[in-house]
């Protein structure tokens, strides 16, 4: 009691710190220097029609980049982390059987919750959404089967193979960006094509293509990962 | 040359790409991956090279080519290009010796190593601070990957920990850094340092989260349980990196925000950095642990980094050296120490001892230890000279003093542990085996510590005097240690000739050193003579004799103060290793380490104040200290002291130089102990009477010599050892010499330096024989000799001759110096301290009879029925140094009249007046020569009265004696030898109560309690940890705003 | 060179004298304790006889080299003090070779006969001899506290630690005296005077019933005799060491022999009053009274 | 509006502060983190908020002349984007340290957990 | 093996005067044999007195300077702290007591003498340095006395070491005893008491004597 008394005093006292942030807070009313510059000039530079995939994608590319490996890293460590015997990964588990519903429902939902998938990492340089946002729709599909049928495993070689091909193909686009354009990431290495066409912004919607693949099955290893380490006996 | 951009995208697609190979192919995942780090190692070093060589600028590289602020920029410049040189540097090492444990593992594994390297590697160079916090967790999810590398539960915890840690911590780094865009607008370093948003509350406020975020990172005491957790639980590979190359750029990354944050948290920093440095320094005195022990060190270490980082506007155009230096130093030692700890696989301290069944283990560690602790010829040393010499020019006496205590108190744990390492027992310590790729990172960082060493020291302007053909001799030795010892001790033998050679004619002209160089440098060669004795490897020995006698040489040449201090470090060194060599000498070993350490520290006080006061580091500066002149002084006597151990500094002595063997032990004392008088002779030089302080200050000399002299004096009388004898009898003689040089007047000095000398000569003589005669009965216990004379007459001879002169007993030339030292006290009015000075000059007869009675007369002890001769390379120089006795008890003025008109120059009244050989003062007068000659024709005529008188005398046996009409029983129970002198023990028996050993116990008692008092804050709980973060973070701002 | 040979003879004829005196004044003291004890005593030239008696025996045994050299050692510290102490003031001839060295050298010289009497005894490889020479090593050093506090006193007071300077500035009457003119000193040497002869309370070192006379334990015949030769010549020369320091010197021959006798007597009378001490008694009784008065003595020079 | 989401946000990072700090199963406390990431994700975007305005999508609603004055600030928004990723990858792989926590000792309770300490 | 066991058992052993083995600091075994190592091994020799008139000075002195042996053997031992009180004064006819036997030149055996104080006599009277006399007081010295018949005790000094003086009486009074030391200076002075050269020359019959008495022959044969 006493600890979690001096906790509250803690938090309390923290809070002074965020009274003092907030007190000095003031709304912004118009757009900084740097915003209106990307709200004036990214039709013409780069030509995504979604601002903020643009920024993610080419003008902050750099971070993303290192958004995909914090993801791939995690998988990786998770990968090896809960790895677990292949005897171990043939065992049953004595789970209470799937509901009809479920099962019924995944076929049908699961190609669609793909599709839509896929359509959110095309479309991300024109309408909100983007190579994570679709990958992690694809991931839900395939927790949606994987909760369908628990007995399967997830075919890690294959989800890593795609993983890893996507990655390596975001550097080489990546690289690209250096020879034939004008900077690492750089998105102009094909052309920009029409603005608010589907194949418009140079190289963003094959960037995010590959983040859509990669971010999928990342999350398909890494909750394969989560569900199969249950089985690992002590 | 290769754009820097590719350090960045060749990990990352090769960690990408390895993926693909899945489990099969984990060699080449491997192969690889270490192709990946070698390629980035290349780029940074090309660029470093490139910046080093030639006026390159800096590169900024743009990604997605727009400029900055619309995109991200990398820049590449100098301090980027070494530090993502050293980072992988580090991570190509660390990853051949983790390779093992990263195949075992499989590509995943590699890849987050990979991703590990480049995160930091941008951390390095990105000039956008969102991209920093970015690659920052990048590296922290790797890193919290490569802690469970090694699974288990510890690391499991551990890792546990460091997320919730680092979770708070990054999360604290992002709100303000989206604070800081809010104000400013951008996310470019360079566009916030332009915006200043400092000056705004919130800006400020801002600016503040991310620099603490920042610190958090670089775990400052008492948020930094989790890293001693991690650094534990990890595997010590792991640990090498986090300390290496993570804590490396973690720095860089403060180094850089600090440009944003302004002038005003360069104190706060070095507050926060200096209270890391002392606390976990000091923590780290209870720790068993190696590796948690290894984390209070870096962590400890990089507090200091961050105090410099902090003292920055104090240290001028230093600072970068500084830094560099100390940065360097902690990488090399650390991850060496970390590598090493994962080679011996010894949880707790004590066993690591197992590291002496690999000699090259040993080396390596020892370099560790002393590079951390900033001793020649490392990095370190120059780093901590100009640090102690930049905070001391700008007045920062307090600072200096805290970080060399802190510094002390790393050095405290360190020794004990490297003398575990050195002594305890190894035998029941299971065995290990030293795979190639985990040796090779270590020793090519071995080598690169002292490559470095050298290197740093053409940056330092004093530091460009120093002659390292010697080092290079050393180093040489050290490559054929694997040779048998004679081999060796011929070389170094021919060597020494040599260098005596050539260093003898500088001293032209100069007699003190002349007489300092021809102690330490004769008595090189004779220590090595007798170093034949000597059968088998005596692995180490000479790398560390030669160590020492380096040492002693420049200590005469140095020039400056900074060489001084070298050679000093230097001989420390040597000695160190010489005296630890002792089967025993565990403790004694570390006491002496630590008084060494102690004073050194002293001694860069000194020397810092003297700097400060003069502008530059001539000898000449050491006259005339302006500031806190009675400090200094006494600071830098204090520290010569350590050596002569002097009274309240000696108690490492007897031990140490009791258990050292016979040739060690002459080295030990005759010679080393003259290098504190040679640097009390400096100081005093220096110092000179006419100051107010000057008195006190020798009036206090004089009563540590006096007290010295008796304690030692008494002391001796009461040891059963032979060896621990002689060691308390040099504390007594050494407190005469001191005593003699605070008398600060011609007589005084002649007698000191005469003293000198003649201490050499006889010690040398009793050091020798009496060594080589307990290492061939192998016990220094003089209750197990007796009666040796009949087998061993040359030595008893020696002795003989030795021990009148060291009583001073007329007509042997120890009688001169008890007579300046009458004369001078009474023409300097020292009465009192002259009286204990005399009065233990007298007990001297105590001990000196004891020891040879109880060795040569009395009873032979039946196992030594069969006893030899000293071998002829231990009576060689013996009697070398009979032969010098002789002459100079012959014709004292020989060496009496130069020391008198040398010491004219510095005193020119009082002098000493010759008329042929008779010496005469205002007082009193004496002629050694006529002595001689009287005593020796007297002596001769009355023996040969005795020869007629007694010719009828028959020889008898051992035990033909009066035994109260009994027959003696054996010769152990005959032999009266034990408690020897019992009724003065009676009476003067309390001077031995070891009130200063129980003084220094207490002081240690003490700090060790507070430490295991204190170090309980790390629970081990994770929650508390985080609970320690927020309340560190509130408790800065509360200070702060 | 002529110099020398005639000098050589005064100081062989000084020797004598100052054995024999030595000799005469032993049986002198015999007989006064004798007297004291209400006994008749041995004779005056008792000690003449056992010298002969010593010298005369028939056999001897040694147990080594340095068995044998310890008397030689002793006696030779005996002489060799006779020699460095100039005897009579004013007298060149009488002033012996004190050209060679001043107090201290005198001072030091002590310590040449007892080490190698101490080694002598040792190499007898008796554990009584080895206990003795302990005990009087341990004695030695306290007593030779004060004395040199007296000396050191006497030397401030001179300005000199030569002889012939200190006796010339104590001419010219008996209040010129170090007695008289620096008695806390002179009370300090004289305490000291009583260890240095080893009479009773100080004869712990040769305590004859408990270990048996001590260092020389093993020594009889001929080494005896030395050593009684070397007690003979000894004990004259200390007595005019504290005479020379303390009581204005001798200016004849006459002067010093009642000088030493008296200043001998004081001994033998303080030993013959009072009981002995144990060893660490007396260390801490030079430590105390003695020593205190050594250090008054400098302090109110 | 963007100073209530500031305030929400504020409260929910003390909200997830208070479960980092006090609760005792590892499970609650790697809650307490997504709400305290959440919260952070909150402010960011309540700092980019210019009230009165759109997402920066310039499509039909946003003509592309008129952006500056009818957008808001877009790079916060990209900032929660990779945010909201780091922050999956953190909980991700606490979850699985929690995994094998649970594995070792058979509790989920933190205050357990002190084999490392001093 | 029996019977050899059966012999040790009777035997005394002085276990220190065993053969023995040692092992040195070299790891040497070192053999030794105490008898011979630790004492000499030769018989004392005749001193011929030297010339006439030197002799006769030199004895004059040597009969001025007793020194005895202060070695209380027997009852007789209290009588003589009474001789060197006032009353009697045994100072001065030149007789003083040392406490050695090195120094001593007279041994006094106050009274009876047990066979173990024998053994003691025996070793301290080889010890002192010639010419020694000995001075046996008490008729138990003559003949045994009252202890004629006891299992322990001598009965005839002079069977074992030669005698210079007798002093009859149970026990002599201190002014026999002063008689007695007179009497040896008159046999000194006329150089009558050789007793030392005596035992020399019929070494080996005394110490045949010495042996037959002395069961527990544990010391050497010859002590110096």
């Amino acid at each position: 009691m006493v600890r979690k008394f001096l906790i509250f005093i803690l938090i309390a006292s923290f809070s002074v710190i965020f009274i003092n942030l907030y007190q000095n807070f003031k709304g912004q009313d118009k757009l900084n220097d740097l915003s209106t510059y990307y709200a004036e000039n990214e039709p013409q530079e780069l030509g995504a029609q979604n601002l903020v995939t643009s920024i993610v994608v080419t003008y902050r590319g750099f971070d993303t980049l290192g958004e995909v490996t914090i993801l791939f890293l995690a998988a990786s460590i998770i990968g090896f982390f809960l790895k677990i015997k292949e005897s171990d990964k043939q065992k049953k588990r004595d789970l209470r059987k799937t509901s009809e519903i479920l099962e019924t429902a995944s076929k049908i939902l699961v190609p669609l919750i793909f599709l839509l998938g896929v359509y959110v990492f095309a479309n991300g340089h024109l309408t909100p959404g983007g190579g994570f946002q679709g990958g992690a729709i694809m991931a839900s599909g395939m927790v949606l089967l994987l909760l369908a049928n628990p007995e399967k495993n997830v075919k890690h070689s294959l989800f890593s193979g795609i993983e890893s091909i996507s990655g390596f193909t975001y550097v080489i686009l990546g690289l690209l960006g250096i020879y034939f354009a004008y900077g690492f990431l750089d998105n102009r290495v094909l052309p920009l094509g029409q603005f608010g066409n589907i194949f418009s912004a140079g190289l963003i919607p094959l960037i995010y293509t590959f983040i859509g693949l990669k971010v999928g099955s990342e999350l398909t290893n890494i909750v394969g990962n989560l569900k199969e380490t249950q089985k690992e006996t002590e | 040359m290769v754009a820097p951009i590719y350090i960045i995208t060749i990990p990352l697609g090769i960690a990408f790409l390895i993926g693909v190979l899945g489990k099969s192919n984990k060699n080449i995942g491997g192969m690889f991956m270490l192709i990946a780090l070698a390629c980035m190692s290349f780029v940074s070093a090309q660029w470093f090279i490139s910046f080093m060589t030639s006026t390159q600028s800096p590169v900024y590289i743009y990604t997605a080519g727009f400029k900055p602020p619309f995109s991200i920029n990398l820049l590449m410049g100098l301090n980027e290009a070494f530090f993502t040189l050293i980072i992988n540097i580090a991570t190509l090492l660390g990853a051949i010796y983790l390779y093992n444990n990263l195949k075992k593992q499989g590509t995943n594994a590699m890849s987050v190593f990979l991703g590990f390297a480049m995160a930091l590697n941008v951390m390095v160079m990105t000039r956008d601070i969102f991209n920093l916090y970015v690659f920052l967790e990048i590296a922290s999810v790797a890193t919290a990957g490569l802690i469970i590398l090694e699974q288990g539960l510890k690391s499991t915890s551990a890792g546990f920990k460091y997320m919730i840690a680092t979770g708070i911590i990054s999360s604290i780094l992002l709100i303000g850094i989206i604070f800081a865009y809010n104000y400013s607008g951008t996310l470019n370093i360079d566009g916030l340092i332009e915006a200043n948003i400092g000056i705004l509350k919130g800006g400020a406020i801002a600016i503040f989260l991310i620099l603490i975020a920042i610190v958090l990172e670089l775990k400052p005491f008492p948020a930094n349980g989790w890293a001693l957790d991690v650094y534990q639980g990890a595997d010590s590979g792991i640990g090498a990196m986090i300390s290496a190359a993570s804590a490396s750029a973690s720095l860089y990354v403060l180094y850089k925000l600090f440009a944003i944050a302004g002038e005003s948290w360069y104190p706060v920093i070095a507050v926060l950095g200096i209270i890391t440095f002392i606390a976990s320094n000091l923590f780290g005195l209870k720790q068993t642990n190696s590796k948690r022990l290894l984390g209070y060190s870096s962590i400890g270490q990089i507090g200091l980094l961050i105090t410099v980082l902090g003292l920055s506007p104090y240290l001028g155009d230093k600072f970068e050296f500084i830094a560099v230096t100390l940065l360097i130093s902690h990488y090399l030692a650390k991850a060496i120490l970390f590598w090493i700890s994962g080679i011996v696989k010894a949880e707790n301290i004590k066993n690591w001892s197992n590291l002496r069944k690999k000699p090259l283990l040993v080396a390596l560690f020892g370099t560790a230890v002393f590079l951390l602790l900033g001793f020649p010829p490392f990095p370190s040393f120059f780093g901590k000279w100009e640090l102690v010499m930049q905070l001391a020019n700008s007045g920062q006496f307090a600072w200096m003093t805290a970080i060399l205590v802190g510094s002390f108190f790393e050095g405290i744990y360190l020794f004990r542990w490297f003398g575990y390492t050195l002594k305890l027992d190894n035998k029941e310590l299971p065995e290990y085996k030293m795979k190639l790729n985990k040796i090779i990172p270590p020793a090519i960082f071995g080598v690169a510590a002292y490559i470095l060493g050298y290197y740093s020291g053409t940056f330092v302007d004093a530091a460009k005097g120093l002659d390292y053909i010697p080092l290079l001799f050393i180093a040489f030795i050290a490559l054929i240690n694997f040779l048998p010892a004679w081999v060796k001790n011929s070389i170094s033998l021919t060597g020494v000739i040599l260098y005596i050679a050539v260093i003898f004619p500088e001293f032209d002209g100069d007699l003190l050193r002349q007489i300092f160089a021809a102690i330490f440098l004769g008595g090189a060669v004779l220590a090595l003579f007798a170093g034949f004795y000597s059968k088998g490897k005596r692995s180490g020995f000479h790398v560390v004799t030669l160590a020492m006698f380096a040492g002693l040489a420049m200590l005469l040449k140095a020039d400056n103060l900074l060489e001084i201090f070298y050679a000093w470090e230097l001989m420390t060194i040597g000695s160190y290793f010489l005296l630890i060599r002792g089967k025993k000498s565990m403790p004694h070993g570390y006491s002496y380490m630590m008084f060494s350490l102690g004073g050194s520290y002293a001694l860069i006080f000194g020397f810092a104040l003297a700097f400060v006061s003069f502008g530059n580091l001539d000898l000449q500066s050491l006259s005339g200290i302006t500031i806190y002149p009675t400090l200094a002084y006494s600071l830098m006597l204090l520290g010569f002291m350590t050596k002569t151990a002097s009274f309240g500094l000696h108690i490492w002595l007897p031990g140490a130089h009791g258990e050292a063997v016979v040739d060690i032990h002459f080295m030990a004392s005759a010679i080393l102990l003259k290098a504190g008088v040679f640097g009390i002779i400096l100081v005093l030089l220096g110092m000179g009477t006419e100051a107010s302080y000057a008195k006190y200050i020798l009036y206090t000399l004089g009563w540590i010599g006096a007290i010295s002299a008796l304690i030692g004096n008494i002391a001796a009388s009461f040891q059963e050892s032979a060896k621990r004898l002689l060691a308390w009898s040099s504390i007594g003689q050494l407190g005469y010499i001191v005593f003699g040089l605070a008398l600060m007047s011609h007589l005084g000095w002649m007698a000191g330096i005469f003293y000198t000398a003649t201490h050499f000569l006889y010690k040398g003589v009793l050091f020798l024989t009496i060594g080589g005669i307990a290492l061939k009965l192998g016990t220094p216990y003089m209750y197990r000799m007796g009666g040796l004379i009949k087998k061993m007459p040359f030595s008893f001879i020696a002795v003989l001759i030795a021990i009148i002169t060291l009583s001073g007993i007329p007509p042997l030339v120890g009688f001169a110096g008890k007579w300046l030292f009458y004369n001078a006290i009474i023409s300097q009015g020292l009465y009192f301290q002259g009286i204990v000075v005399l009065f233990s000059g007298i007990v001297a007869f105590l001990y000196l009879f004891r020891l040879i009675y109880s060795v040569f007369l009395g009873q032979l002890k039946d196992e030594h029925r069969n006893v030899k001769e000293l071998p002829l390379c231990l009576l060689i120089p013996i009697y070398i140094l009979i032969i010098a006795i002789m002459i100079i008890s012959a014709r004292p003025d020989f060496i009496l009249k130069p020391i008198g008109n040398y010491l004219l120059a510095y005193f020119p009244s009082g002098a000493l007046n010759w008329n042929g050989t008779m010496a005469s003062t205002g007082l009193g007068y004496w002629d050694g020569y006529w002595v001689m000659i009287i005593v020796g024709v007297m002596f001769t005529l009355l023996f040969g009265w005795l020869l007629i008188l007694n010719s009828k005398s028959k020889k008898v046996k051992q035990f033909n004696m009066v035994y109260a009409g009994e027959k003696p029983f054996r010769p152990e129970t005959t032999h009266m030898s034990y408690n020897m002198f019992s009724g003065y023990n009676k009476a003067l028996g309390f001077f031995m109560m070891p009130g200063v050993t129980g003084f220094w116990n207490w002081m240690s008692d003490i700090l060790h309690d507070t430490a295991n008092y204190f170090r309980r804050i790390y629970s081990g709980n994770g929650q508390s940890y985080a609970i320690h973060i927020i309340a560190y973070i509130i408790i800065i701002y509360l200070i702060v705003f | 060179m002529d110099n020398i040979a005639i000098k050589l003879l005064f100081t062989l004829l000084g020797l004598f004298i100052v054995l024999n005196w030595g000799l005469i004044q032993a049986g002198i003291m015999n007989k006064i304790v004798a007297r004291v004890g209400k006994r008749i005593g041995m004779p005056v030239y008792q000690p003449y006889f056992n010298l002969i008696k010593l010298y005369s025996k028939r056999t001897s045994i040694t147990h080594g080299v340095m068995f044998y050299l310890g008397p030689l050692f002793r006696l030779s510290g005996g002489v060799g003090m006779f020699l460095f102490m100039p005897l009579i003031f004013g007298s060149e001839y009488w002033s012996n070779f004190s050209f060679a060295g001043d107090v201290v050298l005198i001072l030091y010289f002590q310590f040449f006969g007892m080490l190698g009497m101490a080694l002598g005894a040792g190499e007898g490889g008796h554990p009584y001899s080895a206990i003795g020479v302990s005990r009087g090593l341990s004695q030695w050093t306290t007593i030779e506290l004060p004395l040199t506090l007296a000396i050191i006193s006497i030397a401030i007071q001179y300005h000199s630690l030569s002889f012939t300077d200190i006796v010339a500035a104590q001419q010219g009457g008996i209040t010129h005296w170090t007695m008289w003119t620096n008695p806390l000193a002179t009370a300090a040497g004289m305490l000291a005077f009583l260890g240095t002869m080893g009479h009773s309370p100080f004869d712990l070192v040769k305590a004859p019933n408990e270990i048996p006379i001590g260092p020389p334990t093993e020594y009889h015949s001929t080494f005896l005799g030395v050593l009684r030769t070397n007690a003979a010549i000894l004990h004259v020369v200390e007595s005019v060491l504290f005479m020379n320091l303390f009581f204005g010197g001798a200016t004849s021959w006459f002067e010093l022999i009642l000088k030493t006798f008296l200043i001998y007597f004081w001994s033998v009378f303080v030993g013959v009053v009072f009981p002995r001490f144990r060893i660490e008694q007396s260390v801490s009784w030079f430590l105390k009274v003695p020593l205190i008065l050594g250090i008054l003595a400098i302090i109110f020079i | 509006m963007e100073y209530i989401s500031l305030i929400t946000g504020f409260i929910m990072l003390m909200i997830g502060l208070w479960g980092i700090l006090s609760q005792k199963n590892i499970i609650k406390i790697i809650i307490g983190f997504t709400i305290f990431d959440t919260a952070i994700n909150i402010i960011i975007i309540s700092i980019g908020y210019i009230s009165g305005r759109t997402a920066p999508i310039l499509d039909k609603a946003v003509p592309v002349k008129d952006a500056v004055t009818k957008i808001v600030d877009p790079i916060p928004q990209a900032l929660v984007l990779t945010s909201i990723v780091i922050s999956l990858g953190v909980t991700a792989l606490m979850l699985a340290y929690a995994l094998k926590l649970h594995k070792y000792k058979n509790t989920l309770e933190i205050n357990k957990f002190k084999d490392l300490k001093w | 093996m029996a019977i050899e066991e059966q012999n040790k058992k009777n035997k005394f052993i002085d276990p220190d005067l065993e053969k023995r083995e040692i092992l040195s600091p070299d790891g040497e075994i070192i053999k030794i044999d105490p008898m011979k190592d630790y004492f000499c091994d030769a018989k004392p020799k005749v001193h011929e007195p030297a010339n006439k008139v030197i002799e006769k000075f030199l004895n004059w002195s040597r009969a001025n300077s007793l020194w005895v042996l202060a070695f209380g053997t027997g009852c007789g031992s209290i009588e003589i702290p009474s001789l060197m009180t006032s009353r009697f004064d045994a100072n001065r006819f030149g007789v003083q007591m040392r406490p050695t036997p090195r120094q001593s030149s007279v041994f006094i055996i106050s009274g009876y003498l047990a066979v173990k104080t024998l053994k003691r006599v025996i070793r301290s009277y080889e010890q002192m340095q010639e010419p020694r006399y000995v001075v046996a007081l008490g008729s138990c010295t003559v003949n045994g006395g009252m202890y004629y018949d006891s299992y322990n005790t001598i009965n005839r000094l002079d069977y074992y070491i030669p005698v210079d003086v007798y002093v009859a009486g149970c026990m002599p009074r201190p002014e026999a005893m002063l008689a007695g030391f007179n009497k040896l200076k008159e046999r000194i002075k006329a150089g009558r008491a050789e007793g030392a050269n005596e035992y020399a020359e019929k070494f080996d019959w005394y110490k045949a004597n010495q042996k037959k008495i002395i069961k527990d022959w544990n010391m050497p044969d010859y002590n110096w």
